[in-house]
């Protein structure tokens, strides 16, 4: 019969609509009077009486929530984690980054005992802006040092603050995404929960002892 | 003279203020006594109420388009899984607020090859006909601009004016999108008038007069009872009418970008905006008014608010098909309209003759018969219409399980080179 | 399950078409003359026996010395791939091939993508314009020698 | 009498709100029937081919999810496939099983955008494309969990994928595909038997079989006309010999039955999906001993896909170095463009623009 396909969209819309949005509203949402009182694990009566200030605020739709998509640990976000106790200064990552936006200068250490194998980091550059966050770099990392990070809300008014340096991956709170790294995995490590992780339990294997790598050093030579 | 607007107690007051009048309502005066004009000027004292009411009514419309704006946005978001507007204000009510402010700073751009004079006259020829329309609907008891005794074939005359506005704004745009847009509005507009016209044809032979205070007044049985067929034929022709999905082929974003207000910007796309905003809401008012027994109902409520109150269903539907329903194309609605819409509106006024013949003066109990006859039209000549051009159903597609290849087929001919 | 042609059954298949057609042929490929084609390509599409009613892709290559266009050619049909390659613009001088719309309308497209990103030219071809770049543009991108 | 009206050529793009990018079209228009259109394309040209000559083997990858970017996940099966080819890589049982699995995901999510983009030009005010896309929503979220990234993947390596999926990704799945077929299902009651979408797609915008199969047009295009050609079924790749599925086929080839091909494509994509999990097997994701920097020897491959929009496939020359001497693709939404102007002659432009719309193609794809 004619109209039974309009009357079925009528349907289906009104039906989305009594299951109410989807959406989520970052960073936070509106909640009406009823929405905050459950967010505070109240009924909308005790709340009208305990805090009558927030319950008028609430009812004209000023109440706000917090409300964030939860992101996989996995997630591959913008700022980059290193590790400077990990890296040795290979520069495999300037080397396979698709697009060769890392920058690498290292001179040779003095101050550690196997002086020679890890270099100093002078230059570390990562332009962010030029990054498609294929995530190549710390994949080819050989010493884990390199992990991709887990935000993504580091919108910057210049193009030159969108080059991390050195000292800002020196300084930053490391909260490595576990993108290719199943070592992170196996410990059922979120980086979304903020918690950060030493350089020692980020890596495949355990950092050589100081006489291991002066082994090392003698044997392959 | 039957009903005017002195039956309001409102404008009473405010004419009864100024004007010495010997009016029978006005004896005693208004709320601050006798008229403070001289005798012999109450036609200025009916100015001067006159203005108010329609600078009360023009606001109210306008605010109301506010309204409108942020509820067809909140409930659109609802029927997609959204939220819709909520940051500015309470639940985003001052979202309209915003995009007016934001629109009236907008830089107001002319195009270069566009023919200026034609080009900004648009928009004020289209906000025309949506104020004068405002002047004949009959808010309430009383609350009316003016009671026309031609009211309703007013509506009919002046609603066609934006067709001129359309073509207006398309031609001036000296843009093809625009144009393409202009042209399409004026085939649909001229050809849902007619529809739109005969459906009345019913209505007014049960109400038998044509101003719509004595159709209001005539519904002792709201009309979109009695007159089912009409109801839908007229509702239908007036979403076409004002240009709102599924008959939005005017403005048709997904294939003309926003047809023929496509090159406006600024205030005059507000005007644009507003009008057909305002547009909608009057004419979910004259469906109001003569299927939907106007201000009529019981007495709690002002007869005012229960106009609102029936408004808002209708609204709210014009705004459920929006969502729910795609685009129709310009050549199927044209052929909608004189293949289908006639033909029901002719029926209608055939059935409506009939009946009005037999039962030339309808007590309740006759009324009621014509509600059954009127219903039992209604299903089996939409369904009769729908079966003679309507499309056929759905099929489904075969699944191939087995290990069979394509069937051979020859070869195609090349069809010669591409462009 | 996909029949790959070899080589040697569509050479010997091309050889019955057109005798001198074929110049050399591998495991998976048959290298044919660009003066046969336009016969040859008829004929794999209409003969019974091969039915190839798709031009699944064209691809042109660059080998320095000489140019390479690569019909990969399915039958629908058979349930069949076979891959024909033509050697073209010795020396690098004047890539041209004839063209294969007037057999396979896929070929139209594909063909103005080659000429336009590699420079081959075909033959025949009613609208040899360039298609992802510019008219106007300088050279054609996918050579090896083309400089940015 | 007959009137004679002047051709109007309007450029229907590149910015236009129904070129699905950045085409255009110069149509010229006899009031609102169509009377010719030229397609030109190129404003997303990135040189991807010339670019994937520069990087290595894996590198290529990334660009790969580029190319049709509501399709990532397909487009590094395709490339993947053709490298494991050319290199002679054996890929792991557990790896395949992934790879099958996310790129029916991804044709379920590249189907989702095809029909809500086509009810947005039919005019639907968004509701459709809404209700899509919070189901394609559910893919993204997956695909994170996956790869950490929701449209350029690069989830595919050679010899597997590059990680095992987390053990989070299967309760999540589950849920997917136990509400995915009433998500359908609301689709369908929706759209397909609405007597305006009807009326508007029926009989419009046919070619022939003929015609498609002479013109290169591949995958739900070419199954709406009627031909039974699908390369998971008659070229099987992976292991889609080792599941069951239907292929639906219309005989209309017209629009709606390039609309209607889509939506039972997609719940034979979640039937392999149940089957995958069903079979998938325990083991290392991918091979550890491929290394980083592959170097195939001298040849060629060329492996075609049946992606979402059609024939997908890379064609890779290896002259024996770490970076393909050659890589050329074979795009399934240009080929399916090659008859367009054939289709469009004599619509009316709205007719036009939804013809437009069910080729379903990508321009990231189109112009590379």
């Amino acid at each position: 019969m004619i109209g039974l396909g309009l009357l079925n969209g009528l349907i289906v819309t009104m039906k989305a609509a009594i299951r109410g949005p989807v959406t989520v509203q970052y960073p936070d949402r509106r909640v009406g009077l009823l929405g905050a009182a459950r967010e505070l694990g109240m009924s909308p009566f005790q709340f009208l009486v305990k805090r009558p200030k927030d319950a008028v605020k609430a009812a004209a739709g000023f109440a706000t929530v917090e409300d964030k998509i939860a992101q996989g640990p996995r997630f591959r976000g913008q700022d980059f984690n290193w590790y400077e106790d990990r890296c040795t200064g290979c520069a495999s990552c300037a080397k396979f980054c698709p697009l060769g936006i890392i920058e690498i200068v290292t001179s040779p250490s003095d101050t550690l005992k196997s002086q020679g194998e890890v270099y100093n980091i002078d230059v570390f550059d990562i332009d962010i802006g030029r990054c498609m966050f294929c995530g190549i770099c710390v994949e080819v990392c050989p010493y884990d040092a390199l992990h991709m990070g887990s935000g993504f809300e580091l919108g910057t008014y210049e193009r030159k603050d969108l080059v991390i340096s050195v000292d800002a991956l020196r300084t930053k709170k490391n909260t490595p995404s576990t993108w290719f790294r199943p070592q992170l995995e196996e410990t059922a490590y979120n980086p979304h929960s903020g918690e950060s992780r030493p350089w020692t339990e980020v890596g495949r294997h355990e950092q050589p002892t100081d006489e291991e790598l002066n082994e090392r050093w003698v044997d392959e030579r | 003279m039957g009903t005017n607007f002195l039956d309001n107690s409102f404008f009473r007051n405010i004419y009864c203020n100024l004007s010495k009048s010997d009016d029978i309502r006005c004896s005693g005066g208004g709320w601050l006594g006798d008229g403070i004009l001289p005798a012999g000027f109450e036609w200025l004292a009916f100015l001067i109420t006159a203005v108010v009411m329609a600078m009360v009514l023009i606001n109210l419309v306008l605010g109301s388009v506010l309204i409108f704006i942020w509820a067809e946005r909140r409930l659109l978001g609802r029927f997609q899984s959204r939220s819709g507007p909520n940051r500015w204000g309470p639940y985003g009510t001052l979202t309209p607020v915003a995009d007016a402010i934001k629109t009236m700073f907008k830089e107001d751009i002319v195009p270069t090859a566009a023919d200026r004079w034609v080009f900004n006259a648009a928009p004020i020829v289209m906000m025309v006909p949506a104020t004068m329309v405002l002047a004949v609907i009959p808010w309430g008891t009383g609350t009316f601009l003016a009671d026309l005794n031609i009211g309703i074939l007013f509506i009919i005359a002046i609603t066609s004016l934006s067709t001129f506005a359309i073509v207006m704004a398309g031609w001036g745009s000296q843009n093809r999108y625009a144009m393409f847009g202009a042209m399409r509005a004026v085939a649909m507009l001229i050809s849902y008038e007619i529809p739109m016209a005969l459906s009345l044809l019913g209505v007014l032979m049960l109400a038998g007069s044509l101003s719509l205070v004595s159709v209001v007044n005539a519904q002792d049985v709201p009309f979109i009872l009695v007159q089912p067929l009409g109801f839908l034929v007229f509702f239908i022709a007036s979403i076409a009418e004002i240009n709102r999905a599924p008959f939005d082929v005017a403005e048709a974003e997904s294939e003309l970008g926003a047809g023929y207000h496509s090159d406006y910007s600024g205030m005059k796309f507000g005007l644009f905006l507003n009008a057909e905003f305002m547009a909608t809401i009057l004419s979910a008012a004259v469906i109001v008014a003569v299927f939907l027994s106007g201000g009529r109902g019981w007495s709690f409520i002002p007869s005012q608010g229960w106009f609102i109150i029936k408004m808002i269903p209708v609204l709210f539907f014009i705004v459920w098909t929006r969502a729910a329903w795609p685009r129709m194309r310009i050549d199927q609605i044209l052929t909608f309209a004189w293949k289908g819409l006639i033909i029901l509106a002719f029926i209608n006024v055939a059935v409506s003759a009939i009946l009005s013949f037999v039962w030339p003066d309808p007590t309740m109990r006759e009324l009621w018969f014509m509600v059954a006859i009127n219903f039992g039209v209604l299903i089996v000549s939409v369904m009769a219409v729908g079966a003679w051009f309507g499309p056929q159903g759905a099929s489904a597609p075969n699944m191939s399980h087995g290990d069979a290849l394509p069937r051979p087929r020859p070869a195609g001919q090349p069809s010669g080179g591409d462009s | 399950m996909n029949v790959a042609m070899s080589g040697s059954e569509l050479a010997d298949a091309i050889r019955e078409i057109d005798s001198e057609a074929v110049t050399d042929q591998s495991d998976d490929a048959v290298w044919i003359t660009a003066e046969s084609w336009p016969d040859v390509a008829a004929s794999l599409r209409d003969s019974e026996a091969l039915s190839f009613e798709m031009l699944s892709l064209l691809t042109t290559v660059d080998y320095i010395d000489h140019f390479e266009v690569i019909y990969h050619l399915l039958s629908l049909s058979k349930n069949r791939t076979g891959v024909v390659k033509i050697r073209c613009g010795e020396g690098r001088i004047d890539p041209t091939v004839p063209t294969a719309i007037n057999v396979w309308r896929g070929a139209d497209l594909q063909e103005r993508e080659a000429y336009d990103l590699m420079g081959v030219k075909f033959e025949g071809h009613p609208n040899m314009k360039r298609l992802m770049l510019w008219e106007g543009f300088e050279g054609h991108p996918l050579r090896k020698d083309y400089l940015r | 009498m007959t009137l004679k009206s002047e051709p109007v050529i309007v450029n229907v793009g590149p910015q236009h709100p129904s070129t699905h990018g950045v085409m255009r079209l110069r149509v010229a228009f006899d009031g609102e029937l169509v009377t010719d259109a030229e397609m030109i394309i190129g404003y997303l040209h990135r040189g991807s081919e010339k670019l994937a000559e520069e990087r290595t083997f894996t590198q290529v990858v990334t660009l790969t999810d580029r190319m049709d970017y509501v399709a990532a996940m397909t487009n590094n099966q395709a490339y993947i496939l053709a490298v494991e080819k050319l290199a002679g890589i054996e890929p792991t049982p557990r790896g395949v099983w992934l790879r099958m699995i996310s790129a029916e995901l991804q044709r379920i999510a590249s189907h989702l955008i095809a029909i809500g983009f086509l009810m947005q030009d039919l005019g639907a005010m968004g509701t459709p494309l809404m209700y899509t896309m919070r189901e394609r929503e559910d893919i993204m979220d997956m695909f994170e969990l996956m790869c950490g990234a929701r449209i350029t993947n690069s989830y595919h390596r050679p010899s597997g994928v590059f990680q095992d999926a987390p053990p989070e990704l299967w309760p999540r799945l589950e849920a997917f595909l136990v509400e995915m077929p009433g998500r359908i299902d609301e689709y369908e009651q929706l759209i397909s038997g609405n007597e305006i979408i009807l009326s508007r797609m029926r009989g419009i915008g046919i070619i022939s079989p003929e015609d498609m199969i002479n013109a290169s047009i591949t995958g739900p295009m070419l199954r709406a006309g009627g031909v039974d050609w699908d390369i998971r079924h008659q070229q099987p790749y992976e292991y889609y010999d080792r599941v069951e599925f239907d292929r639906p086929i219309m005989d209309e080839s017209d629009n709606y039955a390039r609309y209607l091909v889509r939506v039972y494509e997609m719940r034979e994509s979640l039937k392999i999906l149940r089957q995958c999990i069903d079979q998938i097997e325990p083991g290392p994701a991918r091979d550890p001993e491929v290394p980083f920097v592959i170097r195939p020897p001298k040849g060629d491959a060329y492996v075609p896909i049946e992606g979402p929009k059609g024939e997908l496939g890379f064609y890779l020359v290896s002259d024996g170095g770490i970076s393909p001497y050659r890589c050329k693709v074979r795009p399934p939404s240009l080929l399916n463009l090659t008859l367009l102007r054939e289709m469009v002659i004599g619509l009316p432009m709205a007719a036009m623009i939804v013809t437009f719309g069910t080729v379903d193609i990508n321009m990231g794809e189109v112009d590379r």
